[in-house]
């Protein structure tokens, strides 16, 4: 515990992201399950997953998130998605066409209806947050060879 | 009319940054700024006077809905420009670890 | 809407599922990247040459994707123009990616080679299939953005240099791309290319037409590496590992530059004479100061890729003159030109492979170490520079021919003066690296692996008997439907509104 | 409309203040400024859902930017062809404007679009697709296939980035490198 609040920023800094990061993911999830009848939608909702984790990162160094978020989730995550979404187009195909919404609309301004726009969004979601939190970290974490000597 | 200028001469201060300036990351902002132009402009074109933006909703009937198309077109243009802005990113730092400088003026190893 | 015309998806889904599978399993096992890369290339290919049997059977095809007709949706289209370009990216991705399993041996992590380079293809095939304006910049972007990645794929200093010169130009020819889709948005309230086309066509000629012409050609012109705007390409060509360099030299700059020049002022905004004054002299500026840049380098694959440039502009050259002849000589050419010069970079990437080094003036008598790589390349140089029987000499003939036609006298000049300049150059390319007295660092030099020796044997082979494309019944169905999409001009948009039903 | 007015010329000023700075920081926090005003000017022309990505994407930016920037050094030099290189580039962006003006005249005036399409997908979007954000409905239902090619450049640009990372790129014949795979 005590080794933890050596790296990062600042008391003050740590205890106010404690409250606010989960707030901010919560925020995010929201956004992206309500996408198709608010504002918003996977994309967003996605950046927003990836600003917690990189709120997360900024307040108490790379070791903390980085264990919340393991590289090898992030790629799996980042992969899964995008087959996600391409086998939504794909699974299309069983109706005739390619990306047909197949499943059925269901009652307008639920949140289960609209067939697959929510799915879409959420395998969106997925891909963006882990592909824009791995961009961020390794950006972060690149170390020039000449600082590594020092 | 006027405001169709003006959002060109953003795009055209972005066209400026990006020919004439020397350094790495300012042309990087030039890039960014001249994206921005045009993502303003695509919403521009859509905007319908005294216009709604075009969410339903279940109690009241909303007319005179703003052009939803470029809304979602831009909505992929943004995302294009990140994702051309980090890769940019990545290169301008692998760029200074390899010559130590933003200026490209100094990094000029190929001839034109 | 028939059964068959649901090909059309496959040629982005399979790409893309190939590059998504690669990225998650590619990086535990290590033999899988090389064959999903062949696997996925050699599956397009063969999709590829099976559109060539439907459209010469049935005609154009129009899909909708998502079940949502022609104006809302977006419409996938193929038509005889589409083929040709279908089987041009997809039979030169094939034999690159052969061609890579031993190549990218000398490079670190090879799973993200193959999925950038499949991401990609998925990107030209889909700029070449669709029929939707916005769809094409974004297929546009995929294609462009990792063919960045790949460009600085070695990671050296001036890899990396030269790949950021090229993103900063083709990001710039992006936005003025995008920026003239918006001006014709806003004018037509449209997006998709045939419906454009018409209400293009209703409201006459206007200043909004000129401003997206202007846009367009500084956009794709900067993508197709046209003179005024080609200082990109003389650094990312050479600069990228090999196979890459084969394809941005052979196909990509074709598929998103020629392609997308043409689809546009052909189709969508229809050519008027002062817009195919402007090709012509596009074309021919770029084919002179091409060569003429050309003749004084000594970096083997910088010399080929300011050839490149000087190849394109016979390209543009022979679609800009607007005339039957014309236009099959251009796409001719267009084939031909992905044929050699992928072969040439090929065997440049082959002799720095053996040798370890990429200046003329230190090779030598090459051609008794590596009969296979010299042998293919003294094809591909007598191709390139026009000597008769291989493939280069009749599309150059053919585009020169009509040229004299036209009453074009002074562009027909040009052209032969750069084909004599060309044989010039190969000519001092054969001698200093191929012939003449081997020297003694070079004795221990081996020829090259098996796959890649296949790829380079494949692509001479298609040198030699390319001419075989203009004889009456393959002329028929592959080069002849692609020119006529071209020359029927506007008319474009009823063939289309015709497939849909 | 006034405020769009003066959104856009604040824009305007904050995309000069970004280019004419010399210190890069400062430029790049000038540039969060003008993504700021974008934003808001998306707000106003009613378009929120573009409003929230800009935002988000913003400050995804400027902290890559930000990271990217931080403790550099900052040469700035002219070239000696200074005033020419100058007057040409201004020239051509006279030229661009003029062109662009004479075309605006053809343009559907500001605030009174053509809507052929759109009106198909304000009528009939909630009826075939079920979502009632319409802009919803058109990235993932109408024109789903662009939304694919989106994630698809994201992917790319993931990849693209882990590939320029690596440290080593080239290896010598049969040589062995440790390869940090992320």
């Amino acid at each position: 515990m005590s080794k933890e609040h050596d790296k990062g920023m600042s008391l003050i800094v740590k205890v106010i992201t404690r409250l606010t990061v989960g707030l901010i993911l919560l925020f995010g999830i929201y956004i992206i399950l309500h996408g198709h009848v608010s504002p918003g939608g996977g994309f967003a909702g996605g950046v927003i997953i990836a600003l917690s984790f990189v709120h997360l990162m900024l307040a108490y160094g790379k070791d903390v998130a980085l264990k919340k978020f393991p590289k090898t989730a992030m790629s799996f995550f980042e992969s899964m998605g995008a087959i996600l979404f391409l086998s939504i187009a794909l699974l299309g195909f069983t109706g005739g066409y390619f990306f047909l919404n197949f499943i059925s609309k269901g009652e307008p301004f639920r949140l289960f209806s609209a067939g697959t726009i929510p799915l879409s969004n959420i395998a969106i979601s997925l891909k963006v947050g882990a592909g824009l939190f791995a961009i961020f970290v390794v950006l972060v974490l690149l170390k020039f060879e000449w600082e590594k000597k020092e | 009319m006027i405001i169709y200028l003006l959002c060109l001469i953003l795009f055209c201060c972005g066209l400026y940054c990006i020919l004439r300036k020397r350094n790495i990351i300012k042309i990087i902002l030039g890039i960014i700024i001249a994206e921005y132009a045009v993502n303003l402009f695509f919403i521009l074109v859509a905007y319908r006077m005294e216009g709604r933006s075009p969410i339903l909703s279940s109690d009241v009937e909303i007319v005179n809905m703003v052009d939803p198309l470029p809304q979602a077109l831009v909505l992929t243009a943004i995302v294009i420009g990140l994702a051309t802005t980090a890769l940019m990113v990545a290169l301008a730092m692998r760029i200074y670890e390899k010559y130590k400088t933003f200026d490209i003026t100094k990094i000029k190893e190929l001839r034109g | 809407m028939t059964a068959t015309s649901n090909i059309l998806p496959l040629f982005v889904g399979i790409s893309l599922a190939g590059a998504f599978l690669t990225s998650i399993v590619g990086k535990r096992v290590k033999w899988l990247p090389d064959l999903m890369g062949s696997l996925t290339t050699l599956i397009l290919l063969g999709l590829s040459l099976i559109t060539v049997r439907i459209v010469a059977t049935q005609g154009i095809l129009v899909y909708s994707v998502g079940s949502w007709k022609l104006p809302i949706g977006i419409a996938l289209v193929l038509d005889g123009l589409t083929v040709f370009m279908l089987v041009t990216v997809n039979l030169m991705a094939f034999l690159i990616a052969i061609y890579s399993i031993n190549y990218m041996e000398r490079f670190t992590s090879k799973w993200k080679f193959y999925t950038l380079f499949l991401l990609m293809v998925a990107g030209m095939n889909g700029v070449v299939i669709t029929g939707d304006m916005f769809n094409l910049f974004v297929f546009l972007e995929i294609a462009a953005v990792a063919s960045y990645a790949l460009v600085a794929f070695g990671t050296e200093r001036h890899e990396l240099e030269a790949a950021f010169k090229y993103t900063v130009m083709s990001t710039v020819g992006s936005l003025f791309v995008l920026l003239g889709i918006v001006f014709l948005y806003s004018y037509t309230s449209t997006l998709n290319m045939a419906d454009m086309a018409n209400i293009l066509a209703q409201k006459g000629a206007s200043n909004i037409t000129i401003m997206v012409s202007v846009l367009f050609i500084m956009g794709l012109g900067l993508k197709a590496a046209l003179v005024p705007f080609h200082a990109w390409l003389p650094d990312a060509h050479p600069s990228a590992p090999a196979p890459i360099s084969a394809m941005l030299s052979g196909i990509l700059i074709k598929s998103l530059g020629v392609y997308t020049l043409c689809r546009v002022f052909y189709n969508i905004i229809g050519i008027n004479s002062s817009l195919s004054l402007i090709l012509m002299v596009l074309g021919t500026l770029s084919m002179v100061i091409g060569v003429f840049l050309a003749i004084g380098q000594w970096d083997f694959k910088r010399l080929l890729a300011y050839h490149s440039i000087s190849q394109i502009g016979y390209v543009i050259l022979g679609i800009g003159l607007g005339t039957p002849l014309g236009m099959i000589g251009g796409l001719f050419h267009l084939f031909n030109h992905s044929v050699f010069k992928s072969l040439l970079f090929l065997n440049s990437g082959a002799v720095e492979y053996a040798t370890g080094t990429r200046d003329l003036q230190k090779m030598g008598g090459l051609m008794t170490k590596m009969p296979i790589t010299g042998t293919t390349s003294l094809v591909a140089s007598m191709s390139i520079a026009g000597i008769p029987p291989f493939n280069g000499f009749w599309s150059k003939l053919i585009i020169i021919i009509a040229c004299v036609q036209a009453n074009h006298l002074g562009y027909a000049f040009w052209a032969v003066l750069a084909s004599i300049l060309t044989l010039a150059s190969f000519m001092k390319v054969m001698k200093y690296a191929f012939f003449g007295k081997l020297r003694e660092k070079w004795n221990k030099v081996e020829e090259v692996p098996v796959f890649m020796k296949l790829a380079m044997v494949i692509l001479a082979l298609i040198c030699v008997v390319g001419g075989v494309l203009l004889i009456y019944n393959i002329n028929e169905v592959f080069l002849k439907p692609a020119s006529d999409v071209l020359l029927e001009g506007t008319k474009y948009a009823d063939i289309v509104f015709k497939g849909i039903q | 409309m006034i405020e769009l007015y003066v959104l856009l010329i604040f824009m305007i000023i904050g995309a000069i203040i970004a280019i004419e700075m010399k210190d890069i920081l400062s430029s790049v926090i000038a540039v969060g400024a003008v993504g700021l005003g974008l934003s808001i000017a998306l707000l106003i022309l009613k378009a929120p859902d573009v409003a929230i990505t800009q935002l988000v994407v913003e400050i995804l930016c400027l902290i890559i930017l930000i990271r990217a920037t931080l403790k550099k050094d900052l040469p700035f030099s002219t070239t000696g062809r200074w005033l020419l290189n100058t007057l040409i580039t201004v020239g051509f962006i006279v030229v661009f404007l003029f062109v662009a003006i004479k075309a605006f005249k053809d343009l559907p005036e500001f605030g009174y679009p053509i809507m052929r399409i759109a009106n198909t997908y304000l009528k009939e979007g909630l009826v075939r697709t079920g979502a009632s954000n319409i802009v919803a409905s058109v990235i993932l239902d109408f024109r789903a296939y662009d939304t694919l090619g989106e994630a698809t450049v994201l992917f790319t640009a993931v990849i693209g980035v882990l590939a320029i990372i690596r440290r080593i790129g080239r290896k010598k014949k049969d040589e062995v490198v440790e390869e940090d795979d992320e």
